[in-house]
């Protein structure tokens, strides 16, 4: 926390003071992030899990089901190919986002997974993008344990 | 079985891109002040207070309660602070409903505020919920309703086109220039919103939000002081609240559940069957033109694909037989932790008819409705201005 | 006037410096699973979740209700969060009483969590409430509770000394040893505690709380439910919250008004007239040793300057006549937005006979107390073991 | 927000992912405060306001009593010294406090305020300070219009 004063431009009674927040943290994945994106580093993989009661098959995997509260403990390999289930072109810059504008977020169903799967689309026009549309996913080579290992999905 | 309850007074700041004028309690103060004042009571009739308001991070300010409480009569009171995002302002309202109907207080302020001015709101949105996730990706408001308004309109093409967004931006923005709080009071047409900038598709500049500093507030009393305190008090009649996982299978952000259900219990609790028949006004949570007619259709308001005729036909106009917001709605003004109160208030002041410029006539029943986090948050609350 | 509501099942986590097996959301769940499971219900049976946790700067997470409602079957629900520091895991609570006592719902999950080892609490302390005044000086805990605690030594002394801090530490950490989820488990004499480290004085290392990673629950029925899930369900017999200004005149930390205000009105509630008789035992948030005289005493549990003389006659300890914190209390793990909650836990097991290896014998009504911001929230809590 | 992925130490279940938080504010005074500071740095005066109700005379100058919930527009200036009514000697770090250990905080009644002035104190043993003692401001030559324009209270 920085302060300090500012002078008020017109002499008024409005004074401003800036400050700052610099925070560090350290989360731990639990018990299934870690290899969640252990699979998509090492191994090209995204792995997801099964709900124990209504069988859906979830990501992020997590040792529970969001809608049921039972156990999802089961691991199941889904394609890194699927469908294109809702798009955005962004043409402004968002924070924690790719750098270059425009670019395509995208919701997609994988095949076999229950839940979509948030990310960027790539060499393809946005005028080309349609929902329902198959795509698949390009691996990055130099992956690091992160959504980023994939550096985007393409139409098939 | 709950203890009848009704709003009695209500108030609100103008909404501004930056209001430098002021400090957050002061902001929260000028809206409380107006709420007692519009109530004809004694601040020193309130029992306890409610304070909503958005993510920390967006004023930097951790345990804004100590710091706006003091603003707000905290001394000897009960103080609590609801956090839930762009729900929080209507779910202090909520809380407050509770504390009258547990029948434990009498009179309750509830009060919500939001300086976005203050911070950096776009790198705030980056920090939220599930750090291992999705931060890095639609992290933003604009292209998370783009995402999900694209699901809208491939879903439901051609019956509901791009221009029926525009068609939305323009009633609000006409709306607003009748309600004296509004940031953005413009006469634009659909031309206008079709042409302004791309942001996230299908969502152009026209179709947004603006930010807003402001703060809203409004006063709850039991059924024999709130007959008392005002001619025509607006009656809780219905409420409704909901949320869906982010991780539930197949989240249907084209009709959100949550909202589909808040709205059931909402409908359910003040007995009402056909709500688009029953009720005579609603204010919808629209950050962004495309949610009205989401919303109107997961609100039961029309059936789903129907949105766009809705407004098209000129239904929810000022005019209209079925108007949806009135007072401009959060395309007008967006301080996010209050919007979901404002349009509380402004249902509210229908039923009170207390609307001003913005009057609807003979307005018995109106619904108000917000949404929060990544669309799977919704609150609906019904008024009626008989018991 | 409130329709019953009483305390059915509760759950906790074991508390640590670190827990870095698990995430926010799985902490959470692992408390609230138990909770549920203590109550003998099934997950659907639960109609509304609150969630209570401290500032979003501890852990970084802007809101984490998004994220940790997923583990608490947020789904098709409603969900809140409460955040008002230290009385958040308390006003959790009470908001849930709100929701089962008001009508609108029978059964209702209230879950509270910390982890504080994620973030650095003490950088966050200084981002606290307002920005222009006295951040930069006393912001942090210790040096904030020490100026409470020298005020409350100059007042009292010679009757009040600086080692009954210490005998409350010593009792504390002691009792501890009976709760298997307490974190700082220590057979340690006065002398220990007199000769441990300066930190801010009178405050001495051993005087301090832990910093804590841990999560808390409990679920709320109303009186049909709750007497068919439990055989002895601890019923809410008296509620009381209240709040200061940190700008009031001559705020007094040695015996802080908004305490003694919410005891009088939870004692008000529960008729009770004379606490230290009607009640059995009393559950205190005693961040700091000294802090425990300094509520004992505004709590109304004895006169103003005997708190040295209740915990040195042993009048406090275990097998006292009025025993304070046989969980260990705060002293012994402070996970800070649960530990309100865990209080009251504690004071609800001890009513139902599930308190362990820490329980009493006969206890029928208990005390939880929780305190918050700069020593001006508190809230206080009564529980009755029959209706 | 900035993320990698960590190495599990032992192999085991266990990652972790530091992230950042760093933004800045720019918080406007309000009503009183500007003049508050302003008076501190320019003229090396405290003042306070005044309850129109409960006459009590309150730091920091706002525009309303926290306990009467009525205005306070009247400025009242203080003496820059008064009684001790607390203080504590700090011994471990505290980010934002002053970085030399032991310090002294101290919350002082100046003459003629309703509410504690929390500062520290300064030119004097810890073991010499004693509650209710009267104490006095010394100001900074270099003043900026915060709370450090005084640097310490020392005893008289
Ligand atoms: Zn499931
Ligand atoms: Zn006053």
């Amino acid at each position: 926390m920085i302060e300090k004063a500012k002078e008020s431009p017109g002499g008024g009674p409005v004074d401003e003071v800036d400050g700052e927040l610099h925070i560090s943290y350290r989360q731990p994945y639990g018990e299934h992030y870690g290899r969640f994106y252990r699979e998509m580093c090492d191994n090209k993989r995204i792995m997801g899990v099964k709900c124990s009661k209504c069988g859906a098959v979830l990501l992020p995997p997590r040792p529970y089901c969001g809608f049921c509260y039972e156990p999802a403990d089961q691991w199941v390999e889904l394609a890194d190919e699927g469908t294109l289930k809702t798009f955005t072109t962004v043409y402004e810059p968002c924070v924690g986002e790719p750098a270059v504008q425009p670019y395509i977020c995208a919701f997609i169903m994988l095949d076999g997974a229950g839940v979509h799967f948030p990310h960027l689309l790539g060499e393809v026009d946005p005028d080309d993008v349609e929902v329902g549309m198959r795509v698949k996913a390009i691996w990055a080579e130099d992956r690091k344990g992160t959504l980023r290992d994939i550096k985007y999905f393409r139409p098939i | 079985m709950a203890r009848a309850a009704a709003v009695v007074g209500t108030g609100q700041t103008r909404y501004a891109n930056r209001r430098d004028d002021v400090n957050i309690p002061e902001l929260a103060r000028e809206a409380a002040s107006r709420a007692i004042e519009d109530a004809g009571i004694d601040p020193r009739d309130i029992e306890a207070v409610v304070i909503g308001s958005g993510p920390e991070v967006f004023e930097g300010v951790n345990r804004p309660d100590l710091w706006v409480g003091s603003a707000l009569g905290q001394a000897g009171r009960p103080v609590t602070r609801i956090q839930t995002g762009g729900t929080s302002g209507a779910g202090a309202t909520i809380a407050a409903f509770y504390h009258v109907a547990s029948g434990l207080h009498d009179v309750v302020l509830a009060v919500s505020y939001e300086k976005l001015s203050d911070g950096i709101p776009s790198y705030s949105f980056s920090t939220l919920s599930d750090p291992f996730w999705d931060r890095g990706f639609s992290s933003g408001a604009a292209p998370l309703v783009g995402l999900q308004s694209c699901q809208y309109l491939a879903r439901h093409a051609p019956k509901v086109r791009e221009d029926h967004g525009a068609m939305v931006a323009v009633k609000n923005r006409k709306n607003a220039m009748r309600n004296p709080y509004a940031q953005l009071q413009m006469e634009i047409t659909v031309d206008d919103v079709m042409n302004s900038s791309p942001v996230a598709s299908p969502i152009k500049a026209l179709d947004c939000c603006p930010l807003s500093d402001g703060a809203a507030a409004l006063v709850i009393a039991e059924e024999r002081r709130a007959k008392k305190m005002a001619s025509r008090p607006a009656w809780f009649a219905g409420l409704g609240a909901c949320s869906e996982s982010p991780y539930a299978p197949n989240i249907d952000m084209a009709y959100p559940e949550s909202c589909v259900r808040a709205a059931q219990l909402a409908y359910q609790m003040a007995w009402i069957y056909d709500p688009v028949r029953e009720l005579d006004v609603a204010e919808i949570f629209e950050a962004f033109s495309f949610q009205e007619l989401i919303w109107t259709e997961a609100l039961g308001l029309c059936n789903p694909g129907e949105g766009g005729r809705m407004v098209e036909s000129g239904v929810t106009a000022m005019e209209g037989e079925f108007p949806i917001n009135p007072s401009g709605g959060v395309l007008s003004a967006n301080p996010i932790g209050a919007s979901g109160m404002i349009r509380q208030i402004e249902a509210a002041m229908q039923v009170m008819g207390k609307a001003g410029a913005h009057q609807l006539p003979g307005v018995r029943k109106s619904l108000a409705h917000s949404w929060g986090g990544v669309v799977q948050f919704s609150t609906v609350t019904i008024f009626a201005g008989e018991l």
